[in-house]
């Protein structure tokens, strides 16, 4: 058990911090969160940078065009970065993190080519066409149905919550080829270029009241059969490839930013007096504690899959249950320290990420499936169960 | 003792139900978050005909002649379908400040740092100087932030509201249920799954418990009960809109989907209220 | 909405306290909790006074000997014995509640002239057996077998969590007499004389280290035909009676109870100074508010019961799920108040009181099958998931 | 960075389950737990020879050599089988104490108001003057009350501790889903149950979080890191146990299940630290 960073993590670390304040103060000013260009520009211009100084692609293999890098690197990247105050991934989440990995896992070489080199370099953005009205948890009961015809996929069904949608030069879709097969048995993926005819794309507001998300419709949109990755039918093993990358070091940045608003929250209730409140100031003491100990955690995790050749563990599902509550219970704290005349304004970030926070226990598998994933697959309770 | 409702009482909150389904239904409530800080002096009126104002005026007074507890089961109807507006400071009013028994005068009053409903108001009862506009999470309540200090809430203007978060409750667990019943993942009803099952469970607990309270303390106007009652409607109506919105997934999290107004309503409610570090210290001062 | 008692029921309540006044301080001494013949001796000579006072059966119908008191006035009853600290039914707690009441609406004349009048005098006492090993929540699937021998069953299995069992009279057996049948139509049930030969009784110690508890035994029990209440096989419906009866009033004296806990909780706060300790106070506060609640959702229920001519509603599974958790977190904060030094003596009431709060999520229909009651039947959610 | 367990610190957590459970297997636990306080000298003569006590001295004091993540890991072992004894204070003892390092000596110390295995010890490190029996609630842990003031502990019996507390919350989550694997209802076992899967997926999160805090305070010795892993290794045990007696319904509420004998240590663990709030004091100090 070593928590102390070898001379090359720490070498590492202090060349990323170097660069971080050399790059950090030249950025061009945060486009407003309703300018959906204005933000693709700068989220793909900040990943331009990380590609000029060679820290794009810092997880991806490097015969991928990605550098390689260990987990605890990818760790220390991820911490530094947002303690710099860097960008966030923003449009290029689901081109680093899903689509990429998933083609560089299970692409041809021609589609390693094509499409892999302009999300490192941040000429393009991908979106993520998985999740259909009627297929939430049960994302593999998905409708959106192709049909072959030629060299072609016919495609026409609904996708919801697609991301950065309005902006994405890339979709990575998930259609059912095969109506007949078990559920999981007839899916395949495919990459539509969303520039291709019959896409209507329907932004969908949050209750927190932004559009960050949309809704797809597609109207027998053609797909060259040529953008399929893997083989007809086998796209949810294919996807599935992908989401694992998605657990292993997905909450990094938010550890430590929730470790950072913990604090701020702290100072806040020492200037307004509310830390006399021995309930609250407890309450924020107990926060310190889960925080810490989720950061320890997350250490734990980058450990064992960096032992494990770089593979993520299953423990990400045992992180993702305790953090999601953590995350909520932190900025319920927030608004006690706020008071009602802060908590209730909207125009108060805390205010937003407790609404958001709601989220987290819902995106990327229900804690109620989480609670089955950890019953069944780590603890080894029967399967299937209601 | 007979602690179950009167049939006259059932039949007011049917009356209610009946008159708040025709005036203001889905359409309406939709209609009203897409006009923040509107006010619809038309159904304003037509509560005050029906006599949602003058509820507790004596009948010589032009009221209805109803008491607490009456007012709480039409409180509790206009939580259940959010009602907007400054409702109880209104019903507060009547009999005092002219035309809030009829609906013809909007009458709004600060709870606490909070003051709901100042633009669309006539008569404003708190010290409204220094007053200034925030964005509210709420869009069916405006609200202005006061500089202080501020007067206490009377005991009336307390269960009024708990009674408004006990409707809310309600309906919350009401259509969790309904959307459990009618979502399928997995090949069945989503409420088919335990998980899912037992949160809609623990939600309805929540409410009967609230409920309990807040009928009690309507009817005894004890301060104590009335503390808990506030404590624990204000927990039911927050935490069920928050089960609500785990019980209907991605949906939930939509704008579209009502949910969420019950959810920010709930802590507006909440927020105009005393805290729970004050309402927890009352009931342990009373131990 | 009424919570004020009529004249009939404050003269009522005003005669039983007058009575109880009077006739509390002639009671012998309580027997220790191990000497079980001297429990039966206090318990019965209880309900002999009850008897003697007639208060006996006072929620039976008078035509099984009781006094055909409403709810509200058993509610009374309750409410005024554990305020003057008289003695719990004890021993008498399976025949006036469980076996009395179902032989007066399930038995012959006969049968109910037999058992009944002994129940109400305090001549006899009762024990259940219907839980097995293997027959815990799933109650219907019990497997103690009964084979029919012309005028007798004979009875061979094991029972559990059978109460009293040491000094009773009779046993309210239930026996599977129709293997072939579906679970819940295949049972029987059977009044067991305890003197019959073929029963083994074991004490089965409980985690607070008491043995209020027994196993039971039975090897070819020979039981006359003539004891069986209803039908051969109709014995589930015949206990469906029973345990309706349970759930109405049981818990009116503990509420009452834990009220008088919490108060002499805050009264040892203050005096060791842990009332000073908000976090503790506060807690204190919030118990205040759910047990108060609780005696008004009892006084809810009990009034839609008399409203429903005596038939307790469905209300009580959400009473019971709230109320078991409010007990345990009671004597967890009386641990708090105790401190650690006091928390951890097994010779203090609370410590002990802790330890049995654990039971009551799971006895008499743990939480998790009450959650799915309540789902199921208030709800109407679909039946029979996992 | 490398927070997994090294080969060494494998071998060393396998060769003390090992050791336990040949020398203190289930008949042995249920053979102390029938005659309380009395301390088998052989046993703790033989987790002597084993290094037990003498782990964290230098090997040129005849001792291990190792330090307290490895201390973290043993006392993890023997908190999983509910190993009797001052096992903390004689382990620390060790190197100062004439016989503790080899199990020739008991070495008692005091926990604040509390003093466990007075009559069976040899040193008793506290004063105990005054010290008065009590009849422990744990049958596995004989206790005295001291009438104070008392010495605070040293951060190295908190996180031993801590490291007992996580190791019986893995041990009872692990009873829990055996139990849920074997235990039939309904035609199936009750772990195919979400509400009962759930549960012990809950015990299952409690545990890996309260793990992680432990190691990573044995590593660190940071006062805040521990404070952390006493917090949530003390809750892992105390809420493990209790959701281990749930799962196991009836069974788990006897005398005979071992399951209540993990939730008695656990109180009485968590009674001999500090109390929540002073622990959450100190978190919140350091924010």
């Amino acid at each position: 058990m070593d928590l102390t960073y070898t001379d090359e993590e720490e070498e590492f670390r202090a060349k990323l911090r170097e660069w971080l304040a050399s790059v950090l103060p030249g950025l061009p000013p945060k486009p407003s969160p309703d300018d959906w260009p204005g933000r693709r520009a700068y989220d793909l211009g900040w990943q331009r940078r990380l590609y000029d100084a060679g820290y794009a692609g810092l997880h991806w293999p490097a015969d991928a065009g990605g550098r390689g890098a260990t987990p605890t690197q990818h760790l220390i990247f991820l911490e530094e970065t947002e303690k710099a105050g860097a960008p966030y991934v923003g449009a290029n989440f689901v081109g680093l993190l899903h689509a990429g990995p998933t083609i560089a896992a299970e692409g041809t070489a021609e589609q390693r080519a094509r499409w892999l080199p302009p999300v490192l370099r941040g000429d393009e953005v991908w979106c993520q066409g998985f999740s259909e009205p009627d297929a939430g948890s049960d994302l593999a009961s998905l409708r959106t149905r192709a049909v072959r015809d030629g060299d072609h996929y016919v495609v026409s069904g609904s996708k919801i919550w697609t991301s950065h949608a309005e902006v994405a030069d890339w979709c990575e879709l998930l259609v059912r080829t095969d109506p007949a097969a078990p559920k999981h048995r007839g899916i395949t993926w495919l990459a539509m270029p969303m520039d291709a005819p019959g896409i209507t794309v329907r932004p969908l507001r949050t209750l927190a009241g932004s559009a960050e998300f949309a809704e797809m419709f597609l109207d027998d949109v053609r797909i060259p059969v040529a953008n399929r990755v893997g083989e007809e039918n086998d796209g949810w093993r294919v996807t599935m490839v992908t989401l694992s990358f998605e657990r292993g070091t997905a909450f990094v940045g938010e550890v430590v930013a929730c470790r950072r608003v913990l604090g701020e929250l702290a100072a806040q209730a020492r200037k307004n007096g509310r830390w006399d409140d021995a309930v609250l100031r407890r309450r924020l003491g107990r926060l310190n504690a889960e925080f810490r100990a989720l950061w320890r955690l997350t250490q734990w995790n980058v450990s064992e899959s960096q032992r494990a050749g770089g593979v993520p563990g299953i423990g990400g599902s045992v992180f993702k249950l305790r953090y999601s509550h953590a995350r909520q219970e932190l900025f319920d704290a927030a608004a006690e320290v706020l008071g009602a005349g802060g908590a209730l304004d909207a125009d108060h970030d805390w205010t937003l990420d407790r609404l958001s926070s709601l989220s987290y226990t819902i995106a990327a598998g229900t804690s109620q499936i989480q609670h089955n994933i950890v019953a069944e697959r780590i603890l080894g309770l029967p399967k299937g169960g209601k | 003792m007979d602690f179950q409702l009167t049939d006259d009482q059932r039949a007011l909150r049917q009356g209610v139900r009946d008159l708040l389904a025709g005036r203001f239904d889905r359409d309406a409530l939709r209609a009203a978050v897409d006009v923040p800080g509107h006010l619809d002096r038309e159904l304003w009126r037509a509560l005050g005909e029906a006599g949602f104002f003058a509820l507790r005026l004596p009948e010589a007074d032009g009221g209805v002649g109803l008491g607490l507890p009456e007012a709480v089961l039409v409180f509790e109807e206009a939580g259940r379908v959010l009602l907007p507006g400054p409702l109880v400071a209104t019903h507060l009013a009547a009999g005092t400040v002219p035309g809030a028994a009829t609906g013809e005068t909007v009458v709004t009053d600060a709870d606490g740092e909070l003051l709901p409903w100042l633009d669309a108001s006539d008569v404003v009862l708190a010290d409204a100087s220094g007053a200034a506009p925030l964005r509210s999470v709420d869009p069916l309540t405006p609200l202005h932030r006061l500089p202080g200090p501020y007067a206490p809430r009377t005991p009336e203007a307390v269960l009024l509201t708990a009674a408004e978060q006990l409707g809310s409750a309600g309906r919350t667990c009401e259509m969790a249920v309904q959307h459990a019943r009618e979502r399928e993942q997995f090949g069945q009803p989503i409420g088919a799954f335990q998980a899912v099952k037992h949160l809609c469970a623990q939600m309805l607990v929540r409410t009967e418990l609230a409920r309990a309270a807040v009928y009690a303390a309507a009817v005894t106007g004890d301060p104590v009960e009335t503390a808990a009652a506030e404590l624990l409607a204000d927990e039911a109506a927050v935490r069920n809109a928050r089960d609500c919105v785990q019980v209907h997934g991605g949906m939930g999290f939509t704008w579209e989907a009502d949910v969420h107004l019950h959810l920010k309503r709930a802590w507006v409610r909440a927020g105009a209220g005393r805290t729970a570090r004050e309402t927890e210290e009352v009931l342990a001062a009373a131990l």
